[in-house]
């Protein structure tokens, strides 16, 4: 029991250590606020929605970003938009909006909205931010709308959601088959090794894209979002684990020298008990900084797919899928704010990227 | 001179038919104010033929300087004895310049195939409404309705100086359409009362298409887009064999005919191919063989198939202007790919090229019409006459899902689905409201238009009535979410959208339907798909409902594949349904729904009608198939297929408006061979 | 050292049997075989095919046989050279390819260069500087050069170039000189077109060198043999070019190998957006068309073309680094 | 006695870090001669190498010089304070007047570069010599401190050499401009003890050919008896005591300094005694102790005193030098201490 114990203590302190030294990177601590904010943004997407994200008008079609007026004429505090109608100037064949500030229409918070279920579990209609009484067109368009009249804000929010949760599934796959290879790689050694390591060589010395699409292309084109959903997932972390396992392998064979290791194998411990109970939460810390650094880069390939029109397709609304709707001149001259979607893109990228490095730092300050 | 009387005998009939026609049209257009204000639509115009041939020809000068050296001979000598004379529409233009233009691939050959489709043997004049003559100078249609000669221009060549003679037919006939190897079935363009024709050589310069039973539509089949009538240029392209000539001299050294099947095996070999028929497929493609004799005013010297797809001046062109100068003016066609559309309309901005309606892009008109000077063009905007660019074609004949498909078959359900789309919304949002929305019907000004009424027919959003409907049917449960649910198993009921980014963005269009479509109740899983694939499900009858337009069916018996289940490349009715129609019944599956039986009965009775009988038979099809909703159209007659065109202000004799429809083979028949640089 | 390249050559030949592997099975697994693919395509373009023509094309690429004999039959054509026939091209693969893979690789070297160019003076300065103001800019906008998708920034540039300068967009040639045979006009016209393109593609990368150049370097900066050479009296500027700035190069020539896929891969995507005609937008419409032997043709070329790439940063390293040199001696 | 070549007086060389200041070096005296070997022994940590490295200048940042002199005479008896000079200014003297050796033969030499263009390198650049005749002087160079075959082992890799060869090289090179003073840091701790033997050997033969002042930077008190003339005990920055090698070893006054000597293994001792050992390690530069940083490891501790107050350097013989109550300076102190608030 006492050695158990102290084994415990000696864990704790290493992943304190880290902590200890991951609180110093400013930006790091930074980031993983901003991840996390994130990742709750994700969590309650339609609740903070402010619309229905599919639900489209022609009448609300390219509004730009218009801003919640906080107070009433008389100063107290009533959050409202102002009523808004839309033209076709059919010289320039653009649409032209006027906003009629006699018109007020005010926010309530927490009213009914579209029915969505909660965490995919708790059925409401409960929102953050609905109008009172809205005339048809009325909406709360805090970062504008596109040419389907749809909302950007409410729009994003669940692209988030389906973005984030993709990385996260991607990464999960590829650190259950990085540690796994890495692991039996380190472990075995020989054959077994030589057979991974160069799989892994091959792995990264082919041109990715190239390979994603191959296999997207390869994808039965009639299957459903979901199952495209997940096959994308797995065709991105398929590729996307190379990394993890050389962390891993690396580790694995730097801790089998080590004194403790030696000592457990001495006293009889079983492999696996060796290597889950002693040698991974001993670099836990390191695969969380791999972890957090493989993440950006699915992100990226998600948006990359989606964008050639390999990923998910509408209506399944992703970062990627955003970002196609906006790639075309017509957003760029005449709805430039839908480019606001690559915002979040590359902050939760550079989060990730921060987060990870000071991860790295903490885990391995000499490495 | 009987046949040049016997032609414009029968293009007069035509002509008085169709008289009204164009008024109605231009009528059309001065009532819709939104377009007056653009100010974007012009007067429906292009060069018009005259009999008057002129008494001396001249060329372009580099030509001249090729005859000078003796490597061409004069150019009397080159054009047939009766060139076809155009009087272009603004003036006589100068020789010289290169035409600068896009093309997205080696998929984009209509690119070209329109630009050359005077090369087909009839063709219609500027505003899409009347045959006029084209590589044969005129046609008769016997009385009984079962022969049609066509007339050649006496001293017509091929671009590489042979001459043109009916024998050129004969051995197309004969050599490549008899040939299972080349054509493996025979085409209905070609049979009339499920029989098939011969092609006879009369004389030199006379053929005659033979036929058991009556064929009154036969010269309308040569003069429209088929198979039979395309041309050279369209219809022995891209793997195709059809289009009633061929270079004979040319094409028969790959022929085993003329060698045996192992020397013609072996030659294609030597050059690359698996055999001989691939052999042939490439070298009888305008597009992809620049030593090809062809007949249109340009000729490829640099294939499709390379990044730059370049055409250059046909020195053996049969046509020429009111002063004798031989067409056309332009010198050369220079189309560059562009990977992209969104490269290719940024580029036509950017006044990179000359002239473009095709690949531009509606939804960015505001934008195109900003850089009007800074791209130094004109915008023009031409309408189509189909019902509508976005069609939902319902498969009545799936199988896959018994529930789904008793829905797809039954007409309320397609009427409900109908009545529940806001066309209003969707011409706002992807038409930028220059469409009209409405039924699959024709325009109003064309012949074959069942009335008005039937362009609102099921077509005006009525979302009460919908639903009142699809109650009646006994769709009357829902779920939580309102949707309704299957009788079978309770399960919500699920109608697939499938989509395809092509001409318009179909599946946003699909996704705003399906938006609309939750008022009614009906959840549509909209199927984003590539094109190839979604034809190819199409073809087995998998899909529910695909979205794609109805162009073409302005004129129903030139272009019914996306009308009725006739053509069986086309599945979008139900696949077997069409093999059954095609195949006289010997194949595929017989519609039961007695309204499809009597539009197909229809349809095929209308090759033995004249023309006025036809126009009412088509008529009467159109009602049946707005009534029972076979198709379900959007939103139409609109500049959204090749119709925003953008035309560099240094060139001449363009038109105010060009006809967009199948026929008129987009912008062939305002015969580009008379535009020309004004400096 | 005659090992060593014997190694890598050996090596490189295995990946490129594992990619040519990988390539077949990209052709393979669409459902249907290619045939199908074939006659759908020209169905739905309205034209036919006989059923003997259909018989003669499966049996020509052994289709409905084994998997091995039908990659052995691949796999024998393209070693005889032959790559088949684009489906949509209608003409031999090779051809279709033809300049697009030297575009391709130049476009890749461009941004290599650029790349280069630019990581190695601002990392070495990062480094040098390290937490001055300018190391913090730098980092900055190295990041979100990683961050920001460089296909996003693709199409932007292109349509602000237009409105801002009116410039010719898209590309690697001017309209006139996309026809023109290779001359010195042309090749200078390439050389106009080639920047843009090159430094969005570069962009990621550069970011993703500059910190390794200034992780390395401040590791090596911190050396015993740097203060040996500042205590021979050498300026700062000839001490750390000489001796670290040398050391930090090694691990930055090895990252060479991987950095090549990756300018390759996102060539591929910046060519689609920006029209460029390079192997990209051929690939991805070869997929999307099911043009098997075209995509396959290229995943493979592209591979080898990284390997090859790969390959030569090993001689990079050699040569940078002595050790290696004399490893095997 | 002659005049020190090098005369360093109150040297002081801090640490500007972001968590505060490490007060590296804090006020170090010594003096070098010519002919003589000048041995600064202590624990590591103690701010050795940085003495030597301010010496030269080449402190790595955030380190700098901030006090003392550092009086150099040159060979045509100007006197020179190094400390005065500019970065520029001072690449002259590095190499031509003082050079170095280190301590790790092989990360001390760029693996890049072969042994002839590190040495040559310093030749063409203080001597204004060619390419060529820098190589025939790195020939020569590498001959006189023993490298067998040394045309061939000129154009070597410094990993192809051994530890031995490398360290010789090493000396070489830091000869390579004819220096007057030479800083060995540590140069044997790597090497095996007949390699430090050579090692020794070679140095002190240098030395008496050409007159070379050697400061050696050591923490072996066996190396220093062997090669010293003088030597200088550091403990925290500090030279806590100083004298010549005799008298040190002989009659050691700071209990530091004895503490070092009697953790010297000798083949005299009792076989199975434990070897002495000093108790406690080196604080941690940001938590100097008050008072003698010694203190708190010291067996002869003055109670209230040496926690307190910093004790000053006193001159106990000759350029004998000692920091420690036990030795004096305690009124001093006591009077500060009285003072300051306890």
């Amino acid at each position: 029991m006492a050695q158990i114990d102290s084994e415990k203590y000696a864990v704790a302190t290493q992943l304190q250590l880290t902590w200890w030294r991951f609180r110093r990177h400013k930006l790091a601590m930074i980031s993983m606020v901003v991840l996390a904010l994130f990742y709750l943004l994700a969590a309650f997407a339609d609740f903070l929605a402010t619309q229905d994200p599919h639900a489209t008008d022609a009448r609300t079609s390219y509004i730009a970003p218009q801003p919640i007026m906080l107070f009433d004429d008389d100063g107290s505090f009533r959050p409202h938009v102002y009523g808004i109608r839309g033209v076709r100037d059919m010289r320039t064949f653009k649409l032209v909006y006027t906003v009629d500030p006699n018109r007020k229409v005010y926010i309530d918070f927490f009213g009914r909205g579209y029915e969505y279920k909660l965490f995919g579990l708790f059925r409401t209609d409960i929102h953050l931010m609905t109008l009172k009484n809205p005339e048809r067109g009325d909406g709360i368009y805090i970062l504008g709308t596109d040419l389907l009249g749809r909302d950007l804000w409410s729009r994003l929010l669940v692209a988030t959601r389906v973005s984030l949760t993709i990385g996260l599934v991607g990464v999960t796959i590829s650190l259950f088959l990085g540690v796994l290879l890495g692991g039996i790689s380190a472990v075995y050694g020989g054959i077994v090794d030589t057979l991974i390591q160069r799989t892994i060589e091959v792995i990264r010395s082919m041109p990715t894209i190239p390979l994603w699409l191959g296999l997207a292309a390869a994808l039965p084109n009639d299957w459903s979002v979901l199952q495209v959903y997940f096959a994308i997932t797995i065709i991105i972390s398929l590729l996307a684990w190379t990394d993890l396992a050389r962390v891993v392998r690396g580790k694995f064979l730097a801790l089998k020298e080590e004194d403790f290791v030696m000592a457990a194998e001495l006293a009889g411990a079983s492999q696996g008990r060796i290597i889950f109970r002693h040698m991974l939460p001993s670099f836990a810390s390191h695969i969380i900084a791999a972890v957090s650094l493989a993440l950006p880069a699915m992100i990226i390939s998600e948006t990359s797919l989606s964008f050639l029109g390999l990923g998910l397709r509408p209506p399944a609304i992703s970062w990627g899928i955003l970002l196609q709707d906006a790639q075309n001149i017509q957003t760029l001259a005449l709805a430039p704010w839908l480019l606001i979607s690559a915002i979040p893109v590359v902050v939760v990228i550079l989060a990730f990227n921060f987060l990870g490095d000071g991860l790295r730092d903490a885990a391995d300050p000499y490495g | 001179m009987t046949t040049r009387r016997k032609f414009l005998g029968a293009g007069a009939l035509f002509a008085a038919a169709a008289a009204p026609t164009i008024d109605a049209l231009a009528q059309a257009v001065t009532t819709r104010s939104a377009f007056d204000q653009s100010g974007l639509v012009g007067k429906l115009e292009g060069p018009s033929q005259v009999a008057t041939i002129p008494a001396s020809f001249k060329e372009a000068p580099q030509l001249a300087t090729l005859v000078q050296q003796g490597r061409l001979p004069p150019v009397a000598q080159r054009l047939p004895s009766e060139p076809m004379v155009l009087q272009p529409l603004e003036s006589v233009g100068r020789y010289g310049g290169t035409w600068r233009r896009a093309f997205i691939g080696p998929s984009d050959g209509e690119n070209g195939n329109r630009i050359m489709a005077s090369d087909k043997l009839l063709f219609w004049d500027p505003t899409g409404s009347k045959i006029v003559p084209s590589v044969c100078k005129g046609y008769e249609l016997s009385k009984d309705g079962k022969t049609t000669t066509l007339f050649l221009r006496k001293g017509m060549k091929w671009s590489d100086g042979a001459p043109f003679t009916a024998d050129d037919f004969v051995f197309w006939y004969e050599d490549m359409y008899l040939n299972k190897d080349i054509v493996p079935n025979p085409i209905a363009d070609m049979a009339s009362g499920g029989k098939q024709g011969k092609l006879v050589k009369i004389d030199e310069t006379t053929i005659q298409f033979q036929f058991e039973n009556p064929y009154f539509l036969f010269p309308y089949m040569i003069a429209g887009d088929t198979l039979i009538g395309g041309g050279q240029s369209v219809r022995q392209s891209g793997g195709n064999s059809f289009g009633a000539y061929a270079p004979a001299h040319y094409l028969k050294q790959f022929m085993p005919k003329y060698s045996s099947e192992a020397e013609a095996n072996a030659r294609a070999r030597a050059a690359g191919f698996d055999n001989w028929v691939r052999m042939l497929h490439v070298r009888k493609d305008w597009q992809l063989n620049p030593e090809l004799p062809t007949l249109g005013p340009w000729r490829t010297t640099r294939p499709i198939n390379t990044p730059t797809w370049v055409m250059e001046r046909n020195p053996f062109y049969y046509v020429v202007d009111t002063e004798g100068n031989q067409l056309p003016y332009i010198d050369s066609i220079v189309m560059t790919l562009a990977e992209n559309i969104e490269v290719a309309n940024l580029r036509a901005m950017a006044g990179e090229y000359d002239l473009q309606e095709r690949h531009m892009d509606l939804a960015k008109l505001p934008v195109i019409l900003e850089n009007r000077d800074r791209g130094r063009y004109n915008v023009h905007l031409d309408l189509a006459y189909n019902g509508a660019d976005t069609t939902l074609h319902v498969n009545m004949n799936h199988t896959a899902d018994a529930e789904v498909g008793k829905w797809l078959a039954t007409a309320d359900f397609r009427r409900a689905l109908s009545l529940g789309i806001d066309r209003d919304q969707l011409n706002e949002t992807f038409w930028l409201g220059l469409g009209t929305p409405g039924s699959t019907a024709p325009a109003e000004a064309m012949p074959e238009s069942p009335g008005p009424e039937w362009r609102k027919k099921w077509s005006v959003l009525d979302v009460a009535q919908a639903n009142r409907m699809l109650d009646g049917l006994g769709l009357t449960r829902k779920d939580r979410e309102g949707f309704r649910l299957r009788t079978d198993n309770g399960q919500r009921l699920i109608i697939q959208l499938t989509a395809v980014k092509a001409f318009m963005d179909w599946p946003a269009h699909a996704q705003m339907i399906a938006q609309q479509w939750r008022r009614i109740g009906i959840f549509a899983d909209v199927r984003e798909q590539e094109r190839g694939l979604a034809f190819q499900r199409a073809m087995a009858g998998e899909h529910h409902i695909i979205v794609w337009t109805n162009g073409g069916t302005e004129l129903l018996y030139l272009y019914p594949s996306w009308a009725l289940p006739v053509d069986i490349a086309n599945g979008a009715y139900g696949i077997e349904h069409a093999r059954w129609y095609a195949s006289n019944g010997a194949q595929g599956t017989k519609p039961t729904d007695p309204h499809m039986l009597r539009a197909l009965e229809l349809f095929r009775a209308a090759a033995g009608m004249d023309e006025e009988a036809r126009n009412k038979n088509a008529q009467e099809i159109w009602k049946i198939m707005v009534d029972q909703q076979f198709h379900i159209g959007v939103c139409g007659q609109s500049p959204a297929l090749m119709g925003v065109r953008l035309a560099s202000r240094r060139l001449g004799n363009i038109p105010g408006r060009v006809c967009i429809a199948q026929h008129c083979r987009t912008p062939g028949s305002s015969h580009p061979a008379t535009w020309f640089y004004k400096s | 050292m005659i090992a060593f390249i014997t190694r890598r050559l050996l090596l490189g030949v295995v990946t490129i049997f594992l990619i040519s592997v990988l390539s077949f099975i990209i052709i393979q697994l669409p459902p249907g075989d290619f045939v199908d693919a074939y006659i759908a395509q020209l169905s739905s373009s309205g034209s036919q095919v006989s059923a003997a023509e259909a018989e003669n094309l499966r049996q020509l690429y052994g289709l409905g046989e084994p998997f091995y004999v039908q990659y052995g039959k691949w796999l024998g054509r393209i070693i005889t050279g032959d790559f088949g026939e684009s489906m949509e091209w209608r003409r031999p693969v090779t051809e279709v390819i033809g300049d697009r893979l030297w575009l391709t690789l130049l476009l890749s070297f461009a941004a290599l260069i650029v790349t280069w160019g630019l990581a190695l003076p601002i990392g070495i300065f990062s480094a040098v500087r390290q937490y001055s103001f300018a190391d913090y800019a730098f980092t900055l906008v190295g990041f979100i050069g990683i961050a920001v998708p460089n296909f996003l920034l693709a199409l932007v540039i292109m349509y602000f170039a237009f409105v801002w300068f009116g410039a010719s967009v898209g590309g690697l040639f001017s309209a006139e000189m996309a026809l023109a045979p290779w001359s010195a006009a042309k090749v200078w016209d390439l050389i106009k077109h080639l920047p843009l393109p090159a430094i969005i593609l570069a962009l990621g990368g550069t970011a993703q060198l500059i910190r390794i150049m200034r992780a390395n370097l401040l590791d090596e900066l911190r050396r015993p043999y740097v203060v040996t050479a500042r205590a021979k009296g050498l300026s700062e500027a000839r001490t750390i070019i000489k001796y670290p700035v040398r050391a930090a190069l090694n691990p930055f020539a090895s990252n060479i190998a991987y950095l090549f896929p990756y300018l390759v891969s996102g060539s591929i995507i910046v060519s689609i957006v920006l029209g460029l005609p390079t192997v990209g937008p051929l690939l991805v419409k070869a997929l999307v068309a099911q043009d098997m032997f075209l995509a396959g043709t290229i995943v493979l070329l592209l591979g080898v073309m990284t390997v090859i790439g790969t390959f030569i940063s090993d001689l990079v390293l050699m040569w940078v680094d002595p050790r290696i040199r004399h490893q095997m001696d | 006695m002659a005049e020190p070549i090098l005369s360093v007086r109150g040297l002081k060389t801090q640490f500007f870090g972001p968590e505060g200041v490490v007060r590296a070096v804090d006020g170090v005296d010594f003096d070098v001669f010519e002919g003589r070997t000048l041995g600064v022994v202590g624990e590591s940590g103690c701010g050795k190498s940085v003495t030597a490295r301010s010496v030269l200048g080449i402190v790595d940042r955030p380190g700098k010089v901030v006090g003392g002199s550092m009086k150099l005479r040159r060979a045509s008896g100007e006197v020179v304070d190094l400390g005065t000079l500019t970065n520029e200014q001072m690449r002259k003297y590095r190499g031509p007047e003082i050079a170095l050796v280190f301590q790790e033969p092989m990360a001390s030499f760029s693996q890049h570069y072969t042994i002839g263009n590190q040495i040559g390198e310093g030749i063409k650049l203080h001597m204004g010599l060619d390419e060529r005749a820098a190589k025939k002087r790195a020939i020569e160079l590498l001959d006189m401190v023993g490298v067998p075959q040394p045309a061939r082992r000129v154009d070597d890799y410094p990993f192809q050499l051994s530890g031995g060869l490398r360290q010789r090289v090493m000396i070489a090179m830091a000869l390579s401009c004819d220096p007057r003073v030479l800083i060995a840091d540590e140069p044997t701790t790597a090497l095996d003890v007949t390699t430090q033997a050579q090692i020794l050997d070679l140095l002190r033969t240098l030395q008496k050919d050409r007159g070379l002042a050697i400061i050696l930077i050591t923490h072996d008190m066996g190396v220093i008896a062997e090669m010293a003339h003088d030597v200088s005990v550091m403990y925290l920055g500090r030279a806590v005591e100083t004298g010549s090698v005799k008298e040190i070893f002989e009659t050691p006054k700071h209990p530091y300094t004895r503490a070092l000597l009697r953790s010297i293994p000798t083949v005299l001792a009792k076989p199975r005694t434990r070897l002495p050992t000093i108790a406690g390690s080196i604080p941690h530069p940001f938590d100097r102790p008050k008072g003698c940083s010694y203190h708190p490891r010291c067996a002869e501790i003055i109670g209230a005193v040496c926690e307190r107050a910093e004790p000053p350097a006193v001159d106990t013989d000759d350029r004998r030098q000692v920091r420690c109550f036990l030795h004096g300076g305690m009124e001093e102190a006591k009077a500060g201490l009285q003072g300051a608030p306890a």
